[in-house]
């Protein structure tokens, strides 16, 4: 039976369901508990933003707080999954990567392949990104490039409650090292979830709005604004296309090729900053796969070359906005 | 008036009182502003911790570098940063310290000697060392000093730090201010040991452990190891034991706390009301003269507020300056 | 005047020049000296391949030893290039930042923005890059896609000794932090470099072969792949014209345009894996600005999605080949 | 012979033995073969430090995790690794433990419990952590154990596992091998501190420093603190002093070392000249058994020499397999 959920407790069933089947299930991170040691209530804050709130009653110690030490728990996080543990580990916002990177990029992603194919890391590091939360530069970014950009890690970053539950059910089973990206801004989003237990499959693009004339891709928040500018491109009589990847890591360009070769035309919109994006990498690779169904220069919809600033004027500014959209599909529209 | 037995003059006692006063009413204003919706993002609070960054920057000049905190209000006004200048940033002004672009977590003044605020925990240790290591360099006299609390202590960065400043011999200071809290997770949870101060000592690097709440005592500790780094004598640890009196930022139901816990750490252990009555009860200080601070920082609060409520929003072409020196 | 010297000896005497020049050049890293604290000799190892041999003699304790901790003195190399010094710290090989990645992305690269324009961080981060050495998956990766994507940072990766000179110069002297991609299996590649003091300016591309058939866009390495490439080519009557683009951030894409509104054909070449990379962005930012010069689809040339092998077997099919390179500019050639 | 008066049985000391021999006549093979041109990539050699992986890994079973370092042969070899897939890897061949992916710096075969060899150094303590965490919930009766070299030891990683490793109690044992050299740089340069020992009590983990070249002492050493954590009794650091019979990769001139060095720790620190000495000397075990075990291994590392020379080498096939399970 299927209710209305926020993407946040979509999250929430996803773990426990998960745990609830598979007893070796654990989850890990700063605060995900919270109180560990205080005087105060038990399971205080179930995370920073309350994602992981009460599976500590339920699941008990497979719910472990850390110390701040991402390098550590982090890395305890990978090897123990190469020894017969399933580990969520959060990262709270992907921002702190930086302090734990190499576990995730030369150890996680590369074991199996240094090993030969005798390793499997069925990791899952779930992290918040995006901006629009005024938490400013080092809490905010879309750092879906980076993780995108490594061999051996599988980026996932769901646009919607429903998505995300089935989305993290499929991380938490599969064999290899996923980034979990979780939008902080969509949270609150709520749509139909069904109560039972299901996967959504990887690379596996959803059309979530069909149209002939111009294909838009995105993914996460920015799945919303292409539809708000394609809800106001349809006044118009311009029927957009709009593909949510779902997954960046694998990509399902198969789909994108598709539309476009019904559109001619193509839209990348990124919540990242542009250089060496997923915009460019749609974007490029649709260049290469589709150029002969292509009527018109793609478009690229990306935040500035600018870290992400403070100030609500600004950064506002700085997010990819439907209006941005707009205009992108006008240019490609342009005789 | 008796004759003044504390280790600084009359006028310091005041100024000292002023700068704790000040980051005490300049975060209590903030609390309220929050709860009315007023300010975006997220907000750290340090009141309750004034005597550390008080009585540590007491003994720093603009030469003097130091790497704050996400819990940075304190040490950047301890620092001497204009409060008008940190209020229209935390307003998302374009007057603000960091014309908008940083917020509460990133505010800094490198003429002030405060290298930011900082939204990474640990991060700021290695670049303090930076500091202690270009002061060294240029032969300044100046020192590099590194704020982490108690959770952050449990970073690589700043644990590497102790053993480059050690190895290097720095003018460095690494202070944990240790609130007892990392958000809601114990520092009893957290770390196996009593104390940070120990640990340091594993890397060659000398430790004290202070009353963080009491101003002298801080005053007194951090006077003797920032003197030693300035003459060459390497760095040192610091480990203030202190209590925040608001949540872990602004939002936060507190639910981790044991009962009673604030209104305990308010009537007990408030570094103010125990500055306070140690400077009157000696008869050293008039009560007046510390109401008449009461107001007048009650009243440069106020003034701050109101000129950064009025303050210009930045505006689309300050979005993408300020990238890079040039491109 | 002008003598042949490796790129390995050209780096080296930047660093002495620049030493002499300013005072306030601190160069750091692990061995970069060597022997410090050993009873041997001083100045033992000069950088684990020898780059930085010789300088001790000249400069004394400005060239600093540091302990086995990346985060620590690649901070405090940031830390102090925001105090008056100018430091060169090196991280020996590029594939070693993920233990200090924060202290570059989100430190060094973040403060002028999120200071408001009040900070000046005039660090230069030298590093190893690229495969062929058979150092296998931690020691021979092109990271270049993930510095180059945020903003902030500057990133430079010469493909011979003239430049590397020039560049690491400019790079010394700009005020914004700069990562210094050394290619390893170019260290011993020779050519003219004069005696003096010079500077490569930083967003200029160097057009090191014209042609008016295809335009083919590389970098480091890759540039001299690119040139045998061409050369196989020109003995059928294929033009190429060859980009170097010398600096990725900021990149010098008004010369690819133009190369490309002349042969309205793009090959863009890169030693990094596919998704998000350098090769994607240039091809995705020509399409979008020069669609209508195209007149083919463009094509990329990458490493495969996956980490680097160890066996020189393998390493070898792994990096892009003049073959690869001939057989995409054949495809834009095609009817 | 007399009455055996070590802590091992003849044949576990036959075994150490054997053990002990294979990894220096493997690496006095590796150096010849490389210096003729034979291996490529960065080969790290542990000739001189054989009695501590062998005396440690005497108390290992298949379920114990060991995560190693880029001089990993040692560990591999002693925790049980065919030495016939090490040698056809490091060649680069397709028969080896990795396929020929891997190489010297990223030996790994889980089925031993070796969790790899790792070219960024004190990137397995996390690894190994995760290990004694995954014994832990799982209930074996596992335990994790890491090794960082002197250098390594200064990494965040390992510090930050210092201290996870204690407040988890997890069966976990760090090994800090310390050779005395990071590279070129020494000990001595890196750290402000005499011991890795005392380092780790500052986490609330307790220490203990042996001669590393005395397989006797890291035995007994090693047993006790093993035990230990496989009883709930949580994590502790052996720092095992030794030395390094080559340079620090095969083809480093070692100009860092003081005159005679290498001579006199050849002469005077060889782990395996100081075993045989120990148990022939006690007549527990004869000499001539030893020189046949001498035999037997050098024939061995012939053998596997000559298959990996003769193996295939991986094809364009292989080049793209083996990164995901399933993509
Ligand atoms: C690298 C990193 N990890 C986690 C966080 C999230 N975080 C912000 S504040 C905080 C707790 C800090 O505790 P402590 O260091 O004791 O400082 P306090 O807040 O008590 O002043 C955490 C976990 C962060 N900002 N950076
Ligand atoms: C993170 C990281 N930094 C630097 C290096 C380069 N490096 C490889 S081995 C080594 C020295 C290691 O010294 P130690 O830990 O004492 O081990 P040993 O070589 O003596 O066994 C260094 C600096 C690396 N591989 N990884
Ligand atoms: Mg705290
Ligand atoms: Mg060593």
């Amino acid at each position: 039976m299927a209710r209305n959920l926020s993407m946040k407790d979509a999250i929430n069933e996803a773990l426990d369901q998960e745990m609830a089947r598979d007893p070796t299930v654990i989850v890990m991170g700063e605060d995900i508990v919270g109180g560990s040691g205080s005087p105060g209530e038990d399971d205080a804050w179930g995370g920073v933003l309350g994602v992981t709130k009460g599976l500590y009653a339920k699941h008990g110690d497979r719910l472990i707080d850390t110390p701040l030490s991402e390098s550590a728990y982090i890395g305890a996080a990978i090897g123990a999954s190469t020894c017969g543990l399933r580990p969520v580990a959060e990262l709270m916002f992907l921002d702190f990567m930086g302090v734990c990177f190499d576990q995730i990029f030369n150890q996680a992603a590369k074991f199996r392949y240094m090993f030969g194919g005798k390793a499997e890391t069925p990791v899952t590091i779930r992290a918040m990104v995006g901006a629009g939360f005024r938490a400013a530069a080092q809490h905010s970014q879309m750092l879906t490039p980076i993780v995108t950009h490594i061999p051996g890690l599988k980026v996932v970053c769901p646009s919607n409650a429903y998505d995300a539950k089935g989305l993290l059910i499929q991380s938490i089973r599969d064999n290899d090292p996923v980034i979990f990206c979780e939008h902080k801004n969509l949270y609150a989003h709520e749509s139909d979830v069904p109560e039972e237990s299901y996967t959504v499959p990887f690379g596996e693009a959803n059309i979530v709005r069909e149209g002939a004339d111009a294909t838009i891709v995105a993914y996460g928040l920015m799945v919303h604004r292409a539809s708000e500018a394609a809800e106001a491109l349809a006044k118009e009589g311009i029927q957009c296309e709009i593909v949510d990847l779902r997954t960046l890591s694998p990509i399902d360009i198969d789909s994108v090729v598709e539309s476009v070769e019904n559109t001619g035309r193509l839209i990348c919109v990124d919540e990242a900053n542009p250089r060496c994006s997923i915009a460019a990498d749609v974007t490029a690779t649709l260049s290469q796969e589709a150029f002969g169904s292509l009527k018109a220069a793609p478009q690229l919809v990306t935040a500035p070359h600018t870290p992400v600033p403070f100030s609500p004027a600004l950064e506002d500014l700085y997010i990819p906005s439907a209006e941005h959209i707009v205009d992108a599909v006008r240019k490609t529209m342009a005789p | 008036m008796n004759d003044n037995v504390f280790p600084l003059g009359n006028e310091d006692l005041l100024e000292a009182y002023r700068t704790m006063k000040t980051i005490r009413e300049f975060e209590e204003r903030l609390h309220v502003d929050f709860g009315r919706g007023e300010i975006p993002g997220f907000v750290h609070l340090y009141a309750g911790e004034e005597a550390a960054a008080t009585g540590i920057m007491m003994h720093l000049n603009d030469q003097d570098r130091i790497a704050s905190t996400h819990r940075g209000h304190g040490h950047c006004i301890a620092k001497g940063v204009d409060i008008n200048a940190m209020m229209a940033e935390i307003y998302g002004k374009v007057t603000g310290a960091c014309r908008g672009k940083g917020g509460s977590m990133h505010i800094a003044d490198l003429s002030k000697g405060m290298m930011g605020a900082n939204g990474i925990l640990g991060a700021g240790s290695p670049l303090a060392c930076g500091a202690a290591l270009a002061a060294k360099t240029l032969g300044h006299g100046g020192i590099g000093m590194s704020f982490t609390g108690d959770g952050a202590s449990n970073q690589g960065t700043f644990l590497e730090s102790l053993n480059l400043a050690a190895i290097w011999n720095l003018p460095m200071v690494f202070v944990v201010e240790n609130n007892g809290y990392a958000e809601s997770t114990s520092v009893d949870y957290a770390t196996a040991v009593d104390s940070y101060a120990d640990r340091a000592a594993g890397f060659g690097v000398p430790g004290v452990i202070v009353d963080g709440t009491d101003f002298f005592a801080v005053y007194e500790a951090a006077g003797e190891i920032i003197r030693r780094a300035r003459e060459g004598g390497g760095p040192s640890l610091m480990e203030c034991k202190m209590v925040r009196f608001f949540g872990h930022f602004e939002g936060d139901a507190q639910t981790y706390r044991g009962a009673g816990e604030n209104e305990h750490n308010r009537a007990n252990r408030d570094c103010l009301k125990l500055f306070r009555a140690r400077v009157t009860e000696a008869d050293v200080i008039d009560g007046g003269d510390l109401d008449a601070i009461d107001s007048e920082v009650l009243a440069a609060i106020e003034q701050a507020v109101e000129q950064a409520v009025a303050a210009p929003l930045p505006g689309a072409a300050d979005l993408t300056t300020d990238v890079y020196v040039r491109y």
